[in-house]
């Protein structure tokens, strides 16, 4: 199913394979100008290879490429840019040392006569570009490494804007930002299109999808299923295109009306540089509680602060009653504390990329695989087998780097590190950023099955359907401290959204940078 | 201004030898003492060189001397060209009278003789000496140990064929250069030998792994030459279960110790001595200058040296003590007697 | 105001590297007989310009994320080269000269093609492309000495008065506009000249800055459209350069050449240890060769003091290792006031 | 990938990257052994590179090397490096023989562990670079040993239990060989089948993720430096005994043959990836062609040339290294 008017971008046939494993099988693919086309796809699908093809980061096996009725190959990315096809990829391309300036200039600065950078031009150049997708508050000369993960990805935004591009390629590129940011990227993706640029699109949020798109298809293990126009298909005949079945509910139902459970975890009024303001909680046994508010307002640290990563804290945690002093993950894993952190990034953060499959999932929990001094084979290789089937995760051999599986497949192996620690309490961290709709529903499920085995969950996550759907109250921070909890029916998007704001509480505004959102 | 060219003969010539009979004689405008000396060395992390700091600190404080000297500092720079000169030259500025060097490199010290001639500071290379004849030198010559050692083995292996293993120094150093020639000369006079290189670094280590390499590969050796490090090459002989044969090599204790046991087996050595008493020479040199004397150019300090025939324990070697020193580092001609187990192993027996 | 706290922020290990060399500086000058006079003043400068140089050319590479072990060697390659080449008539010295800075580039090139088309991690195959250089460099020289131009010599290892006094320049350095300049050490002016005219269009380059970007992250850079090969093949390319400099100042100030492997390898290890000093971080990204200049300022600002205070002399070598660790160690007070531990994790 | 933890399934004809180097590494060694013979059969008629004899010395010799680089390795693999060797080596040697009597050996261990335990404490608690931190030890260490020399010259004969420990032999197996064989069982049971291997592996691959996986990535990284210092010092009280004596600078010829044998095995000088068979065969590699080049009598600047060509070409062949995005 082409397009009627004259594709822009047209790729036929075209296959890649890494080894075995078949990414893509004789796609046939195309977008026209003047329209945001949404690729979807469940986790390893294919749609990142996809992009990697148009974008001259890999090469075909076969199969052409076509632009603008040229037939094209592209050698690496510079050759792409160059031909205007801009991309903003999953795992972010800033260079985190060098100025947001200069990120933003990196491939294409204004020159002075001398052929040398103009730095003031550059400047003035970001700052355009920077109010465009509404980061005023961005200094130009900041180092990239200095702002948050959301900034970070806006200012990527920004860059992919000023290399004016003719085919822009967003994957997952809005996997960490705020409603509020998405909300700007939606504006500027349909002035984009409405200047006349092909927008591809990829994102596990079907809400977006459906805010956006004019064109969608769809991708199942390489293969390019359907394409249609937006609005054509219901969101549960989507998925079902994605996963090739039928999806069941996709929240696990909660537990009804259930008693005062003894707290876990007890926070009181923590306290860490400017970031955490006195933050007072708790997580009981078997309750999952969610950790909402506008990116950046100190959940992140709050997690960190529980796993011993921080230091200089003020305040008291008490696990079962019993004060604990967390001066080190070691020490929060410790079998009598139990805990356990899911972290943002899984590729700095929560794996080894080269190291295997099966290294990975027995990183946390080493001590339970070794008799004596020496690792037990046999333990261990029961322990990764029960976390394989248990997670349902997709790989070929464990022996093969965790590099090698998609990134769904990745976070499972993150969480299933953590699981063979057998944790009582689990702190998550945005666990679901970048995966599809099915692994989605698996994890959530797991979650409640954690929960009701008796495990303590804190799960911070910037999706609002999350915190509705699978948590049993939800804590809403805002600068440092928590403003409002939320339980039970209360738990709806217009409550996140107006806690998250700190509306109602004396007039005291949102930040700027967050502004401009209406409930 | 710098020293005139005079006419011999110079000053104390049983200490002050000129090196031979075409040496000039320099003399300087006398100075007032006491004076300012500095000592500027390059390396130091070996043996030798410690003994060579220890030998000049002490004799800078011996009466007689000490009265002549306001101040004396010591630096060591490393092996680095630029920060040796560079110190030299800071130690000109700050007005110092003599300056005493061993060379990290033999050229290169133009620029600092033209400014020690301007403000009439005497320079005193010693041990590794300067290519150039502008300046006063000390040293025992290099070349006379490698003939010497030619000649003792020709004479020991009483033939004038055979095979020669010889253990080379650190490769490009001029007293490596200068001994191997007057080594190949004295063969090449005396027979027709056959010569195996090998390299040892003047390290006990690397000339012992050297060694035990060439004599699997080998078989069989006349005799030895070696630099330095020579009681590596002996013990290397030993593992092998080599038969013993002459040997000529540098005054390391434990060299000494292995002839003086060993001869009588047939361990016929030869122990040349590079002495580091050659500091205290040398500073002696540079106050004989300052106060005006005619000195030698180069001033050739006889070897001391010692073979199987004449080794006394306590004497030249001591069986009791570490391997590790250099046995010769008097020379009473020159009045320095600062012997070496009194510096550097003064507490061997507190140590116990 | 904003942006000038954002840039010192930036900057805070170059503030400390300056702080602690003028800490040093300025007790050696005042303790010294002739402090803060232009003898003293040029025997620094002649004492720090090559292992600034080498400090300098260690740093490009350093940027784009990858260690050069072998501008030790390439230093003294050229060093041995020059003192072949740089003597006769002007025109063969000048001619002497440019070879011997080509050179330097040239092996820097080989390195960066050896990295870049070999695929080889930096660290080993300049290790391995140092020993070649070395080896070159002996064959060239296999015992020190040569000859280089004693005036030029002279000339290039004073003040600027006596270079020009020397090739009868600007009525023999009298002319009056340069009495300003003429107290002026050459090798200070030399260092400028390439901090003016290389160093800081470098970095004001697309390729500089791409060489940051590099050592920042090279994946993201990739993806950025960066020029890696070229980038990377242009960092050891100039750190060829900037050590084939240091090695022809060092020909120029000890007029000969020496292949002296161990002193070749202290330099090598001495600009890392300026690299650090000079607050370049060995990870890449972030600092500059101007940094390590005054790293390397640092370190012999250190050994001056040896020259004036009363040490032991057996004790000097474990006082300056202290000083040493002591100094690379200062950058670790940061390590104390970091409160989130993954800000010290790679 | 890093430890193999789990069995592969059989590959076909393909090797894993981390057992090429090894194989590679090892075809290159009879090379050198070929090239020295047919030098010896040109020269003198005998094939004496091939002898029994020669080639157990070499192994003697090699083990001190194999000793050092042992140590080197675990340092390399957790993505740091330790140029203290030299001095540690030389202190552990002086010290050890100066201490004398059965106290020598455990005195010149500790004074390594100590030596280990500085620079891991500057690597793990500064965090400077080791690169930097292990060269500020190292001139302390010489620094050190420098005035200890002068004035006190301190026995330095090796102990007999040093030199049998050097020179002896069990069955006509060189004692060193033993040791050296006894360590590197040690070694591979250390990375392969304790956890604290796999988070050696874990760190030089991603410090800030071990860290996260609750592994007390400082004490591991101490440890590492703890046994290398120990392995240069262990190397420096057997080299001691090799010469029967401790001296000035004994350990200078060690340091840049150590991280060479590391490399030259495979193992990934920034860290996470490598196999210790591999340093034994690169050790083995570049003490035979040490030796052959001395034997040959190959000047000193041929002698550079070739190191450095031999480790460009064998990079060369083990493959090029992963492309950026991988
Ligand atoms: N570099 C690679 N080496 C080997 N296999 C690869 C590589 N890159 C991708 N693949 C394989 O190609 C398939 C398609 O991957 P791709 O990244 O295109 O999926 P995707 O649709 O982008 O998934 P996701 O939604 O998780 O981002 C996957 O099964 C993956 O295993
Ligand atoms: N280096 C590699 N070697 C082998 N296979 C790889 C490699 N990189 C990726 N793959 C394969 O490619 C597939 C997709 O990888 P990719 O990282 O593009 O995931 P993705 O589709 O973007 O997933 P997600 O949306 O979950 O991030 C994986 O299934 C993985 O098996
Ligand atoms: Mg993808
Ligand atoms: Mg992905």
């Amino acid at each position: 199913m082409t397009p009627d008017n004259s594709p822009f971008l047209e790729l036929s046939g075209v296959s890649k394979r890494y080894g075995g494993v078949r990414a893509l099988e004789k796609v046939d693919f195309a977008c026209r100008r003047g329209s945001i086309h949404a690729v979807l796809g469940e986790n390893g699908a294919g749609k990142s290879t996809l992009i990697k093809i148009i974008a001259g980061v890999v090469q075909p096996d076969e199969g052409t490429m076509r632009l603008a009725g040229q037939q094209v190959r592209f050698r690496d990315p510079l050759a792409a840019n160059a031909a205007g096809i801009v991309c903003i990829f999953q795992e972010l391309s800033l260079m985190p040392d060098l100025s947001v300036a200069d990120n933003i200039g990196i491939s294409n600065p204004p020159r002075t006569r001398l052929g040398l950078i103009d730095k003031r031009a550059q400047r003035r150049r970001t700052e355009e570009l920077l109010a465009r997708v509404g980061c005023e508050d961005v200094n130009p000369l900041e180092q990239v490494r200095n702002l948050p993960l959301s900034r970070r990805q806006m200012v990527e935004i920004a860059k992919a804007l000023g290399r004016g591009p003719r085919l822009l390629i967003l994957d997952e590129a809005t996997s960490a930002l705020t409603s509020s940011d998405v909300l700007k990227v939606y504006d500027i993706l349909k002035k984009l299109r409405e200047e006349g640029l092909c927008l591809l699109y990829i994102s596990h949020r079907m809400h977006e999808i459906e805010a956006l798109a004019d064109t969608c298809s769809v991708f199942r293990n390489g293969r390019h299923i359907e394409t249609f126009p937006a609005g054509t298909r219901s969101p549960d005949e989507i998925v079902q295109l994605m996963i090739g079945r039928e999806m069941a509910h996709v929240y696990p139902p909660k537990p009804e009306g259930r008693g005062a459970v003894p707290p876990v975890l007890e926070v009181q009024d923590l306290r860490w540089g400017d970031r955490l303001n006195g933050v007072s909680l708790e997580v009981g046994k078997g309750e999952i509680v969610g950790l909402g508010g506008l990116d950046g307002q100190g959940q992140r640290e709050l997690q960190l602060a529980l796993f011993g990563v921080l230091s200089g804290l003020s305040g008291r945690v008490l696990v079962d009653g019993r004060p604990v002093t967390l001066s080190s993950p070691a020490q929060a894993k410790h079998r009598s504390i139990g805990m356990a952190l899911i972290p943002e990034d899984r590729k700095t953060e929560g794996l080894m990329l080269p190291m295997s499959i099966a290294d990975n999932l027995g990183m946390a929990a080493m001590g339970s695989l070794t008799s004596g001094v020496f690792i037990d084979p046999a333990k261990e290789r029961a322990a990764i087998q029960r976390m394989v089937d248990k997670l349902k995760i997709k790989a070929g051999d464990v022996a093969n780097p965790v590099a090698t599986l998609s990134g769904g497949n990745q976070q499972k192996v993150v969480i299933a590190k953590w699981l063979l620690t057998e944790p009582r309490i689990i702190l998550l961290n945005d666990p679901t950023r970048g995966i599809d709709v099915g692994t989605k529903q698996e994890l959530y499920q797991l979650l409640r099955d954690l929960a009701d085995a008796g495990a303590s969950i804190l799960f911070y996550t910037t999706d609002y359907d999350e915190l509705i759907g699978c948590c049993d109250r939800v804590l809403i921070l805002y600068d440092g401290r928590i403003v409002r909890e939320l339980q039970g029916g209360e738990i709806n998007e217009k409550a996140i959204v107006a806690a998250s704001l700190n509306l109602g509480a004396d007039a005291k505004a949102a930040p700027a940078n967050h502004s401009g959102i209406s409930p | 201004a710098g020293p005139e060219i005079v006419e011999g003969p110079g000053y104390l010539p049983e200490c002050f030898a000129p090196w031979d009979a075409d040496t000039k004689f320099m003399k300087w405008e006398a100075k007032e003492g006491p004076y300012r000396i500095a000592l500027v060395n390059g390396f130091v992390g070996n043996t030798w060189r410690i003994q060579m700091i220890q030998t000049a600190k002490v004799y800078a404080e011996s009466p007689g001397i000490k009265e002549k000297i306001k101040e004396f500092k010591i630096v060591s720079t490393g092996t680095d060209a630029a920060a040796q000169l560079g110190a030299i030259e800071d130690f000109i500025n700050q007005g110092f009278d003599a300056i005493v060097t061993i060379a990290v490199s033999p050229e290169g010290f133009d620029r600092v003789i033209r400014l020690a001639d301007r403000n009439g500071v005497v320079i005193v290379p010693f041990d590794n000496t300067l290519d150039t004849d502008k300046v006063m030198q000390v040293n025992e010559d290099q070349y006379q140990m490698g003939k010497m050692s030619g000649e003792f083995l020709v004479k020991e292996m009483g033939k004038t064929s055979g095979k020669i293993l010889e253990v080379r120094g650190v490769p490009g150093n001029s007293v490596d250069r200068d001994r191997h020639q007057g080594l190949r000369d004295a063969l090449e006079a005396a027979g027709d030998f056959e010569v195996v290189e090998i390299v040892g670094n003047w390290d006990t280590g690397t000339s012992q792994k050297a060694t035990a390499d060439a004599l699997a590969v080998h078989g069989r050796f006349d005799g030895i030459f070696t630099q330095g490090g020579s009681d590596g090459t002996v013990r290397a002989l030993m593992d092998a279960g080599h038969p013993f044969v002459p040997i000529a090599g540098e005054g390391e204790n434990g060299f000494r110790k292995q002839i003086a046991q060993h001869a009588k087996d047939g361990l016929k050595g030869l122990s040349y001595g590079q002495s580091p008493g050659l500091a205290a020479i040398s500073i002696k040199a540079a106050i004989a200058a300052l106060e005006g004397n005619t000195m030698p150019q180069m001033i050739s300090v006889p070897i001391p040296v010692a073979d199987y025939t004449n080794l006394k324990d306590g004497e030249n070697y001591w069986s009791d003590l570490t391997d590790n020193f250099f046995t010769p580092n008097e020379f009473p001609p020159c009045d320095v007697n600062i012997k070496a187990v009194d510096i550097m192993a003064k507490t061997a027996e507190n140590v116990e | 105001m904003n942006d000038l706290r954002l840039r010192l922020g930036q900057n805070l290990g170059l503030l400390l590297a300056i702080g602690l060399f003028l800490l040093f500086w300025l007790v050696y000058n005042g303790l010294h007989p002739k402090g803060f006079s232009t003898a003293v003043l040029i025997q620094n400068a002649n004492e720090s310009f090559v292992i600034g140089a080498v400090a300098m050319a260690q740093t490009v590479p350093v940027l784009a994320g990858g260690l050069d072990l072998s501008v030790g060697a390439v230093m003294t390659l050229v060093n041995c080269l020059a003192s072949v080449l740089v003597n006769g008539s002007g025109w063969q010295m000048v001619l002497g000269i440019l070879v011997c800075l080509a050179a330097g580039t040239l092996a820097g090139w080989v390195n960066g093609a050896v990295v870049v088309y070999g695929r080889i991690q930096p660290i080993i195959a300049t290790l391995a492309t140092g020993a070649v250089y070395i080896g070159i460099a002996l064959f060239i020289r296999p015992t020190p000495g040569g000859e280089v131009d004693g005036d030029l010599s002279w000339a290039l290892t004073n003040d600027v008065y006596e270079f020009c006094a020397t090739y009868g320049l600007f009525d023999d350095g009298e002319a009056a506009w340069l009495a300003p300049f003429a107290w002026i050490p050459m090798p200070m002016a030399i260092m400028l000249l390439v901090i003016f005219l290389i160093w800081i269009p470098f970095r004001n380059s697309v390729t500089g800055r791409g060489v940051y970007a590099i050592g920042s992250s090279e994946g993201a850079a990739y993806m950025s459209g960066v020029r890696i090969d070229r980038c990377k093949i242009a960092a050891f390319t100039l750190a060829g350069f900037f050590a084939g400099l240091g090695g022809l100042y060092l020909a120029l100030q000890t007029s000969s050449g020496n292949a002296d492997v161990p002193q070749a390898g202290a330099y090598t290890l001495n600009s890392i240890a300026a690299v650090v000093i000079g607050g370049t971080s060995l990870m890449g990204g972030s600092g500059g060769a101007i940094c390590s200049l005054i790293g390397a300022m640092v370190i012999r600002a250190i050994s001056f003091n040896f020259r004036i205070f009363d040490i032991a002399p057996l004790l000097q070598p474990l006082f300056e290792g202290i000083v040493l660790l002591g100094a690379v160690s200062i950058g670790a007070a940061r390590v104390f006031r970091v409160k989130n531990r993954l800000e010290l994790l790679g | 990938m890093a430890t193999g933890s789990l069995p592969k399934p059989a590959s076909g004809w393909s090797l894993s990257p981390e057992d090429k180097p090894i194989l590679i590494a090892g075809a290159f060694i009879l090379v050198i052994l070929a090239t020295g013979t047919a030098y010896t059969l040109a020269t003198q008629g005998t094939a004496s590179f091939l002898s029994p004899v020669y080639l157990l010395q070499q192994l003697q010799v090699g083990a001190f090397l194999g000793i050092v680089a042992a140590g080197a390795m675990l340092v390399i693999l957790l993505g740091h490096i330790d140029l203290s060797i030299p001095w540690t080596l030389t202190a552990g040697a002086m010290l050890g023989s100066a201490i004398g009597g059965p106290y020598a050996i455990p005195v010149g261990l500790a004074v390594g562990m100590v030596v280990g335990l500085m620079n891991g404490l500057g690597v793990a608690y500064l965090r400077v670079p080791s690169m930097i931190f292990t060269l500020g030890v190292n001139a302390v260490m010489r620094g050190f040993m420098v005035m200890l020399t002068g004035g006190y010259a301190p026995q330095s004969t090796a102990t007999p239990l040093m030199s049998y420990l050097a020179t002896g032999n069990v069955l006509g197996i060189p004692m060193p060989l033993i040791v050296w064989a006894v360590l590197s069982v040690l070694v591979v049971l250390l990375l392969q089948r304790t956890a604290i291997g796999r988070y050696i592996y874990a760190i030089g691959n991603r410090e800030r993720a071990a860290y996260l996986s609750g592994i007390n990535t400082r004490m591991v990284i101490i440890l590492a430096f703890v046994v290398s210092g120990a392995c240069s010092a262990l190397a420096g009280v057997l080299l001691a005994g090799y010469s029967s004596k401790a001296y000035q600078g004994m350990g200078d010829p060690y340091l840049l043959p150590a991280i060479a044998a590391v490399v030259i095995g495979g193992t990934n000088i920034l860290g996470g990836r490598g196999r210790y068979l591999g340093t034994v065969v690169g050790t083995i590699l570049i003490v035979l062609l040490t030796s052959v080049l001395s034997v040959m009598q190959m000047p000193e600047a041929g002698r550079q040339i070739i190191y450095g060509l031999v480790i460009i070409l064998m990079l060369l062949v083990y493959g090029r290294q992963r492309g950026v995005i991988a």
